[in-house]
């Protein structure tokens, strides 16, 4: 019994480390940055200039004004290009993650909550998932629904619940067994009322923390699918889309690609460090993949 | 205390203090330790969960974690001060002049290697003995301990064994290589009592046979009545009396040491329904200890100067001492052990 | 509430030839390898308002049965009857009607409490459950009322559990299961993580609430003095069967079966010196694995009393000398543990 | 390295070395087996002339008559013969593959005697010639053989040594050709996709040529020391269809307006480097049939003009799809289309599709304009215009009686000068009644390190090496 | 353990029959008709309809799906329209260098990551720990196709120290390699290092101290020993994924292996070659799985089921 204040809740006042102020200020500058750079900075995917295409970052435009980051291949500006793609990348990061970890929330909890049969089939329908390429999903839902937003979030959801899946079927297993839980069912709670008592919130810590490291993936599958051609739509830029688009010019524009992926980097691993360091507190136990 | 001779004497341990690094400052986990334990006598330290107990074995051991400090104090083993030496050379005298038997068998031992292995590895990494003769002589250890077909088990993992046999094995390995001195942090609490009752029995053995000296950590008033000669009482970080058993248990100098034997409820069934004696409120933050005697916030007899003075250890003769301002009174007073 | 019993010495829970088993599977063939009788045929009453303590080597079955009793556990024979009823095939809605009547307390007092919660939603959680029993001044006043019964100070009411010592968490597992005021309480091992000052104050807690409320207990604990102290009745539990149940007092001045002669006898006392003890029988041996109990007496395998017909037929429990024992020797122990023979 | 090997690196695999089939009109397989198989007659500096053929005649206006050479041999030493031809041509056929439909109108392959051909058609096929152009001849015997493609041979400079789909091949020098030998021993075809690995690989000595490149990455590369940048005119061409069935584009001023507000030499000078020709008609110049018509030029004010003629003063919405896997720098070529229409007033959404969903959609009529790239392999205007123009095929919506009579007397006329004025007049009426907006002609450009010479630039956009040494 | 085997491999097959059906009906939902994409802009309704007749793909689908199933058992995935030869034989071509490419990342990533992990164990809190854990953070998340990139930009194109892309030298294998591991590397140097300092705080550490063991030994023997039974896990896992990953790192680096194979043949519709890929794929994957509870066994002798 060992100095339980020690485990500070994150709630508790104490000064917060530098571990969670300097990744959550540089998040935060990324989230503004996707908030209001696209209203300071407007990109217009049709606004192509071929005289200015190509140029290398702190370039003067034809228009007069400074590229700090240099254009693409025609001629639109990089940072602009960039800012909007923070906009759509971070909004399909969250949106993937919710929808993904709802499902693997709710499937996890029940496999592991009343095991069986359901446990049998949720795991092997997550053996198929993880097994199966998920490029092939890809092309699947593109050609299926065509490149749209919603589908690519529905592809990456789609290869992400496991995880989230495997977590909480692992968490909801160990709780249901914990004393506290007997002890509510000795009060005579409805399982129901147990899972929505017991169960979820001793989720919410280790899916947060999965669901950080998974930010990071999931912004990058979406790079990845754009890379393989079944990204979002022409015209919504992203900065997987860009790095793609980029990759045909490393000989001679090397910025369009390194840019947004320098970008894309800092962003992941300021989340991973603010996941790290939310395990630590939150569960000092959960090994994470 | 009468001076023991230098010759018997195994282990000295004298103002030992040992604080650990934490989030708003240190913890004075151990403050002011001094006990001695000669050889083929068992001290026991005795207190309630978190007074420092186990922290006292680790700095012996040279086991503590590296947030800890040992801010003073010496340990003398053999002559040597085992705090001036590095680790290093203090980790050496472990498992050859000092064992260590932990609290809980079922994680004490390495769940994936065979308990052969794990008692062999002493003979062949300390002894320098062969694969076979490592074997054999863990045979003859796991025997020693009272385990049936030791030759047949050496094969088996831990979790193929039950707890008492566990215990049983770890005792093997503390005491494979003959140590003049064994530690046993709570070697039984994790057990039931008929096999408690063995366990002691087996310590007690072994420790005669070997002429061991021990040092017992226990929370359990009883075991140590049975095994021990003398006592050390821990509170919050500080031995608050020392002396033989039945001196302390008889006649208590330290109004703790009193409380915590009236709250025991009686075995022999008097005060049946009656309610227990107990002592009130909590056991203080280590990294907020009261002034004065650390314990005068619970004490029903505490006085201003209580609250305002350390008490020194009180010598009450035959080498029973109290930290307590009024331990001579304590001692005098009849009313709880007619 | 259950009908109440007409009798008043009628028991208001009775187990006859209660049994639960596990299977056991293979952690990754899943596929059950055999079966542990935990609990395999156990008979007990507990009178209302009085304590039953029950004692016994650990995985015995005692944290089983009392499992079993509060609905955690599938009896897989048997029954148990509470005030007269049958609940031992209860479904969730009775055992939602049972919960008023039988609660339980746990061992670890940590573990038992929701870490997430406040004290005052777990506690509060009982009206969650039973939202029609919530008191009329109150949801609120209740949990301080419950609380400074317990003697926990009500400002702790938004406290987790984590900021609470080991002895205040119990109180407050005391409190949410006295809340409901149940004429039973199951406790297992409510004291055992406890160090011997908060000890003495849970026991004094435990014992003042009996009063009180004229709470029957199932007393589960491993520590002989503690059971002694509290109880009115003794079972001694051996590998899932009763081996001795009667009066407390009569089992400890003369127990009479040898198990019950060497548990006894092995009770480190803090004073051994200022008591009269039987001499120590130090049990040769481990316990057995329930997986594998041996034939005929389960005990014979350490006893040092075993004779062959020990070994090929199971002793069933009767009256002897004031308690019932199951033991084929048991009047021969008797005469050993009387006080002043030698063992 | 050996100068005894050339590296060479193909910008798209090689699937099959199967020309008779699927792959028959697949580049990189005709690349590679152009120098394995050699037809009977053969496109030289916009001439067809005789290969294998030494002859041909028309004994009626229903009969092509070919007369092989005497002497040639296989490279297993077996002599060609007719029943090589007839079997050749026959697998085509059945083959079903992009080219059977060429050779539609054949009723018969006779075989009088060894070294004579007769190809027997049921209505008139002026066509004949081109068309054989892209028939490579194998011997009958082994086209039997199912295990032939793995490492088929002919009567070319070189037949294939080494195998691997869509990874490698190797080529070696055919023992038997009858012609001069191959400078080089050793052609290894490797398949780079990526343009910066090409790019790399070369730069590196990993590899010695390679094609395929955007043209706005060969400025960078010709001011590469080591390395050589040959472009040339091919036969391929960027299109823009309209789908005229549908609004607004079944008035033809739309379609004149779409193309009136394109900057076309602005995007050659910038997105290719200069590298294309603005294109002078619906099929590149060099091409047989193809007529130069007057460039559309670029005007806004024009294109509004029209607009507002045909009820769009304020423009419309539609979309342009593509295929991700057209070419090389198909992207920013729409995205620069589309910024020049959205000047215009007219908004037009982009719609990259994967090849295969962008073809259902197109032969489906899905869609409202498309942009891809064409290539007019056999060298003739029939090969693209006769075959996607007519109104019975229906690519792109467009029905024109006058067009579908000048396409189909074109392919029915043997008398080749007299096919080239009807291909002139059916490309006329393209260009003018913009079936679509035909932007530049493409240019290729082959990149060697400086120690290869010889290459000769081939308009087909299929490089050849039988002439190509390593110094 | 043979039972135990059994029922795994039932598990194990079923999955794969469940990734089969899937594939099946995925590449029969999508829009695209191998026909059409063989017959290219030309192709007209009477050719695709003639093709899709040879091939057989005008057969009703349950007839195509037992088909399908029934040649699936002898691993006979019947035809691939693109290549001309077997499905199986365009699978079995380039299978070895997706296993080739994932073994040699594999070795990697476990000859880098696990010393790695132990050392920035090892060091906890100092400076090195954080920089590992810095880069196996970047490692694990950062787009595998950007790395590629840039390791061809710099140590290609710029440093000339590698090839760029194929499979033609020994070395070739290196960028990709290096890509492919990369993230695994990460995972590894984490789980290694979170996995050593819980099982270095379990109390056997402690026993294995009191023994008067070499601190080298207490680590390296005990502490290692347990904490690859997490890590196990986690990898078998992994390495199963890694064959997917592969997709991305082959196109980067023009590695002729099965990912290439798959993503050129989905683009042309070659059910067969699509079918065969993803049933070897999954089946790889299941076996992996298998393995690695077998391992599991060897690793941790609490679940070893004995008799
Ligand atoms: N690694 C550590 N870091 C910080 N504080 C520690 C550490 N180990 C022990 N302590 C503190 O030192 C004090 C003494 O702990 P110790 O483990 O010696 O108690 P103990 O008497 O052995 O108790 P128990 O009966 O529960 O084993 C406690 O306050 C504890 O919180
Ligand atoms: N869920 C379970 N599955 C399988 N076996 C079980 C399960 N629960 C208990 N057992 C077994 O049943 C037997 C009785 O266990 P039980 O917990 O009732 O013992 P206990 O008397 O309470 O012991 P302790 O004093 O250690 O608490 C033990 O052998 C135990 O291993
Ligand atoms: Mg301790
Ligand atoms: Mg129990």
């Amino acid at each position: 019994m060992a100095d339980l204040s020690a485990t500070t809740t994150l709630a508790s006042g104490r000064a917060l480390p530098l571990g969670i102020v300097l990744p959550a200020i540089v998040v935060g500058f990324y989230v503004l940055a996707a908030v209001i750079g696209p209203i300071l900075l407007g990109f217009d995917p049709v606004a192509t200039s071929l005289a200015d295409r190509l140029k290398p970052p702190m370039t003067a435009l034809a228009n007069g004004s400074l590229s700090l980051l240099g254009t693409d291949a025609v001629g639109r500006d990089l940072l602009a290009q960039m800012l909007a793609g923070a906009r759509i990348s971070l909004a399909v990061g969250a949106a993937t993650l919710v929808l993904a970890s709802l499902i693997g929330v709710a499937l996890g909890v029940v496999a592991g909550y009343w095991g069986g049969a359901v446990d049998t089939v949720v795991m092997r329908i997550a053996d198929i998932q993880l097994g199966f390429p998920s490029i092939l999903l890809a092309v699947l839902v593109a050609a299926v629904i065509g490149p749209s937003l919603t589908n690519v979030i529905l592809v990456l959801a789609v290869t992400r619940w496991v995880v989230f899946a495997r977590v909480a079927r692992a968490q909801t297993l160990t709780i249901k067994s914990r004393t506290f839980v007997d002890a509510s069912r000795t009060l005579g709670a409805t399982d129901a009322h147990i899972i929505i008592n017991c169960i979820l919130p001793a989720l919410v810590a280790p899916i947060l923390v999965v669901a950080t490291v998974q930010f990071g993936l999931v912004i990058v599958a979406e790079a990845s699918l754009s890379f393989l051609g079944l990204g979002l739509p022409v015209g919504i830029p992203t900065w997987g889309g860009t790095i793609s688009a980029g990759r045909s010019y490393l000989a001679n524009a090397w910025w369009i690609s390194t840019m947004p992926g320098i970008a894309l980097s800092i962003l992941v691993i300021c989340v991973g460090i603010l996941g790290d360091t939310l395990r630590d507190r939150l569960d000092p136990n959960l090994v994470t993949r | 205390m009468p001076p023991a001779t230098p010759s018997e004497r195994c282990l000295t341990v004298s103002d030992l203090a040992v604080g650990f690094a934490a989030r708003g400052g240190t913890i004075l986990a151990l403050e002011d330790i001094s006990f001695h334990v000669d050889a083929g006598e068992t001290l026991s330290l005795l207190g309630e969960s978190g007074s420092g107990k186990s922290v006292s074995a680790q700095a012996i051991m040279a086991l503590l974690p590296d947030t800890a400090v040992v801010s003073s104090g010496t340990v003398r083993f053999d002559g040597k001060d085992l705090l001036a030496l590095p680790r290093r050379e203090t980790r050496r005298l472990c498992g050859t002049e000092m064992g260590m038997v932990f609290q809980d068998p079922l994680t004490a031992l390495n769940p994936v290697f065979t308990v052969g292995d794990q008692i062999a590895e002493l003979f062949r990494v300390r002894q320098g003995l062969g694969r076979r003769a490592a074997r054999e002589a863990a045979a003859d250890v796991i025997d020693t301990v009272g385990i049936p077909d030791a030759r047949r088990r050496l094969g088996n993992y831990p979790h193929q064994f039950s707890g008492g046999m566990r215990q049983r094995l770890v005792i093997a390995m503390a005491i494979a290589l003959k140590p003049r001195l064994l530690i046993a942090d709570e070697p039984t609490t994790a057990l039931d009592v008929t096999v408690q009752a063995q366990i002691m029995d087996l310590l007690g053995r072994l420790q005669r046979e070997h002429n061991m000296a021990m040092l017992l950590i226990t929370h359990d008033l009883g075991v140590v009545a049975d095994v021990t000669d003398r006592v050390a009482v821990m509170y919050s970080g500080r031995i608050v009396e020392t002396g033989d058993v039945r001196r302390v248990y008889d006649r208590p100098g330290h109004p703790y040491t009193r409380g915590l034997l009236a709250s025991v409820p009686a075995t022999a069934g008097g005060g049946k329904h009656q309610p227990l004696a107990t002592i009130g409120g909590l056991p203080p933050n280590p990294q907020r200890r009261p002034q004065g005697c650390t314990f005068h916030p619970r004490c029903p007899f505490a006085q201003d100067i209580c609250r305002t003075e350390r008490p020194p250890m009180v010598d009450l003769g035959n080498g029973h001492g109290a930290t307590c301002h009024f331990a001579r009174e304590m001692v005098a007073d009849d009313r709880l052990f007619a | 509430m259950i009908a109440s019993s007409p009798d008043p010495l009628a028991p208001l829970l009775a187990l006859d030839n209660l049994r639960v088993s596990f299977a056991i599977r293979s952690p990754i063939l899943r596929r059950i390898k055999m079966q542990v009788d935990a609990v395999a045929g156990v008979d007990l009453a507990v009178a209302p308002g009085k304590t039953m303590g029950v004692v016994g080597e650990s995985g015995c079955g005692k944290s089983t049965m009392a499992r079993a009793i509060v609905g955690l556990e599938r009896p897989t024979g048997g029954s148990i009857r509470f005030a007269g009823e049958a609940i031992e095939d209860a479904d969730a809605n009775a055992r939602r009607r049972l919960a008023r009547d039988i609660q339980m307390i746990f061992q670890d007092p940590f573990a038992s409490l929701n870490p997430r919660k406040t004290v005052a939603q777990i506690i509060g959680e009982v009206w969650d459950v039973h939202p029609d029993l919530t008191p009329e001044h109150g949801r609120e006043r209740e949990i301080i009322r419950l609380m400074e019964r317990v003697g926990l100070s009500p400002e702790m009411a938004s406290r987790f559990p984590h900021q609470f010592s080991g002895g205040q968490r119990q109180r407050i597992g005391i409190a949410r299961a006295i809340a409901l005021r149940p004429r039973l309480i199951v406790c297992d091992e409510p004291v055992s993580a406890l160090d011997v000052s908060v000890q003495a104050q849970t026991l004094n807690l435990l014992a003042e609430l009996q009063q009180e409320f004229g709470l029957a207990y199932l007393f589960i604990a491993h520590d002989l003095s503690v059971v002694r102290h509290i109880s009115d009745e003794l079972a001694v539990m051996y590998l899932g069967r009763i081996v001795e149940t009667g009066p407390v007092e009569t089992i400890y001045q003369q127990p009479a079966h040898p198990y019950s002669i060497a548990l006894l006898s092995a009770i480190p006392v803090p004073r051994p010196w200022a008591e009269e003890r039987p001499p120590r029988i130090v049990l040769e041996g481990d316990v057995p694995t329930p997986l594998a109990p041996p034939s005929g007496c389960r005990f014979h395998t350490r006893c040092f009393m075993a004779r062959d017909v020990c070994r090929s037929e199971s002793p069933s429990l009767r009256p002897v000398a004031g308690r019932n024992v199951a033991c084929h020797f048991a009047e021969e122990a008797l005469t050993r543990s009387a006080p002043g023979a030698d063992a | 390295q050996s100068a005894d090997v050339l590296r060479i690196a193909n910008p798209v695999a090689v699937t099959s070395l199967d020309s008779f089939g699927a792959q028959s009109a697949d580049q990189p397989t005709i690349s590679v087996m152009q120098q394995v198989l050699e037809p009977l007659v053969i496109r030289k500096d916009g001439q067809l002339q005789p290969l294998l053929a030494a002859s041909w005649e028309n004994p009626d206006e229903l009969t092509w008559r070919f007369h092989l050479n005497e002497g040639i041999t296989f490279a297993d030493g077996s002599p060609l013969t007719s029943a090589d031809v007839k079997a050749s041509l026959q697998r085509l056929i059945d083959g079903k593959g992009p080219l059977s439909g060429l050779w539609g109108a054949v009723e018969a392959i006779e075989t009088p005697d060894d070294l004579t051909v007769d190809i027997k058609t049921n209505t008139r096929l002026g066509t004949v010639l081109s068309n054989l152009s892209m028939l490579g001849i194998a011997p009958a015997a082994a086209l039997e053989d199912p295990n032939f493609f793995n490492a088929p041979f002919g009567t070319g400079p070189y037949r294939v040594a080494e195998f691997t789909p869509s990874q490698f091949v190797a080529l070696e020098r055919n023992p038997e050709y009858r012609g001069e030998p191959a400078p080089t021993a050793r052609l290894e075809y490797r398949y780079i996709p990526e343009v910066s690995g090409r790019i790399t690989a070369l730069e590196n000595n990993e590899i010695d040529v390679t094609w395929g490149l955007p043209p706005d990455q060969v400025a960078q590369v010709r001011d590469s020391q080591s390395l050589t940048v040959e472009s040339f005119p091919t036969f391929g061409n960027y299109y823009m269809w309209y789908n005229s069935s549908r609004e607004p584009f079944t008035d033809v001023r739309v379609r004149q307006a779409m193309w009136h507000a394109i900057d076309m030499e602005e995007i050659k000078t910038f997105l290719f480097d200069g590298t294309a020709e603005v294109a002078k008609g619906p099929i590149p110049q060099d091409i047989f049939g193809a007529a130069e018509q007057t460039p559309y030029a670029y005007d806004p004010e024009k294109a509004r003009q029209l607009l507002a003629e045909a009820g769009y003063p304020n423009g419309f919405t539609t979309t342009m799809m593509w295929s991700s896997m057209c070419c090389t720098n198909i992207r920013e070529f729409a995205e620069t289309l589309i910024s020049y229409w959205a000047a215009v007033g007219i908004q037009v959404t982009p719609q990259e599709l994967e090849r295969a969903t962008w073809l259902e959609n197109l032969l489906a009529l899905n869609w409202d304009s498309t942009l891809a790239e064409g290539n007019t392999i056999t060298g003739d205007a029939d090969f693209t215009l006769a075959r996607l123009y007519l109104s019975t095929a229906n690519r792109m919506g467009y029905a024109n009686p006058e067009l579908d009579e000048l396409l189909l007397a074109a392919r029915a006329e043997i008398d080749q000068d007299k096919r080239a004025e009807l291909y002139a007049e059916a490309g006329k009426i393209i260009w003018d009644d913009a079936v679509g907006i035909f932007p530049l002609d493409m240019m290729m450009h082959a990149v060697y390190r400086n120690e290869v010479t010889g290459f000769v630039p081939t308009p087909t956009g299929m490089p050849r090496f039988d002439t190509v040494s390593k110094q | 353990m043979p039972a135990y085997l059994l029922g795994r491999l039932g598990s194990a097959l079923l999955v794969v029959l469940g990734a089969a059906t899937i594939v099946f009906l995925a590449m029969r939902a999508i829009p695209g008709d191998p026909a059409v994409v063989m017959l290219g802009v030309s192709a007209t309704p009477e050719q695709v309809a003639a093709l899709r007749a040879d091939w057989g793909l005008d057969a009703p689908l349950p007839v195509q799906y037992l088909n399908f199933l029934t040649r699936m058992v002898v691993l006979d995935f019947g035809q691939s329209i693109r290549l001309g030869m077997p499905a199986m034989q365009a699978v079995s071509q380039t299978l070895p260098y997706t296993i080739y490419l994932a073994l040699v990342a594999f070795a990697l990533a476990l000859l880098v990551g696990f010393p790695l992990g132990v050392f920035s164990a090892l060091q906890r809190g100092k400076a090195a720990d954080k920089l590992i854990s810095l880069f196996s953070l970047a490692g694990q998340s950062l787009p595998s196709f950007w790395v590629g990139i840039m390791l061809v930009l710099l140590l290609s194109r710029t440093l000339h120290i590698l090839p760029s892309g194929g499979a033609g030298s020994p070395e070739a294998v290196l960028l990709p390699a290096v890509t492919l591991a990369l993230p695994l590397l990460s995972v590894i140097v984490r789980l290694v290092r979170s996995g050593l300092l819980e099982s270095m705080g379990e109390p056997y550490i402690q026993t294995a101290r009191a023994k008067g063991l070499g601190e080298t030994r207490v680590v390296g023997v005990h502490g290692v020993r347990n904490m690859l039974i997490p890590v196990v896990t986690v990898v078998g896992l992994e390495l199963g994924t890694l064959l997917g990953g592969a997709v991305i790192v082959e196109t980067v680096f023009a590695w002729p292996g099965l990912g290439r194979l798959l993503i050129d043949s989905i683009a042309a519709r070659d059910y067969a070659v699509v079918q065969a890929s993803v049933v070897m794929l999954v089946l790889f994957f299941v076996s992996i799985n298998i393995v690695v509870d077998l391992l599991y066994g060897v690793l941790d002798p609490r679940v070893r089921v004995d008799g």
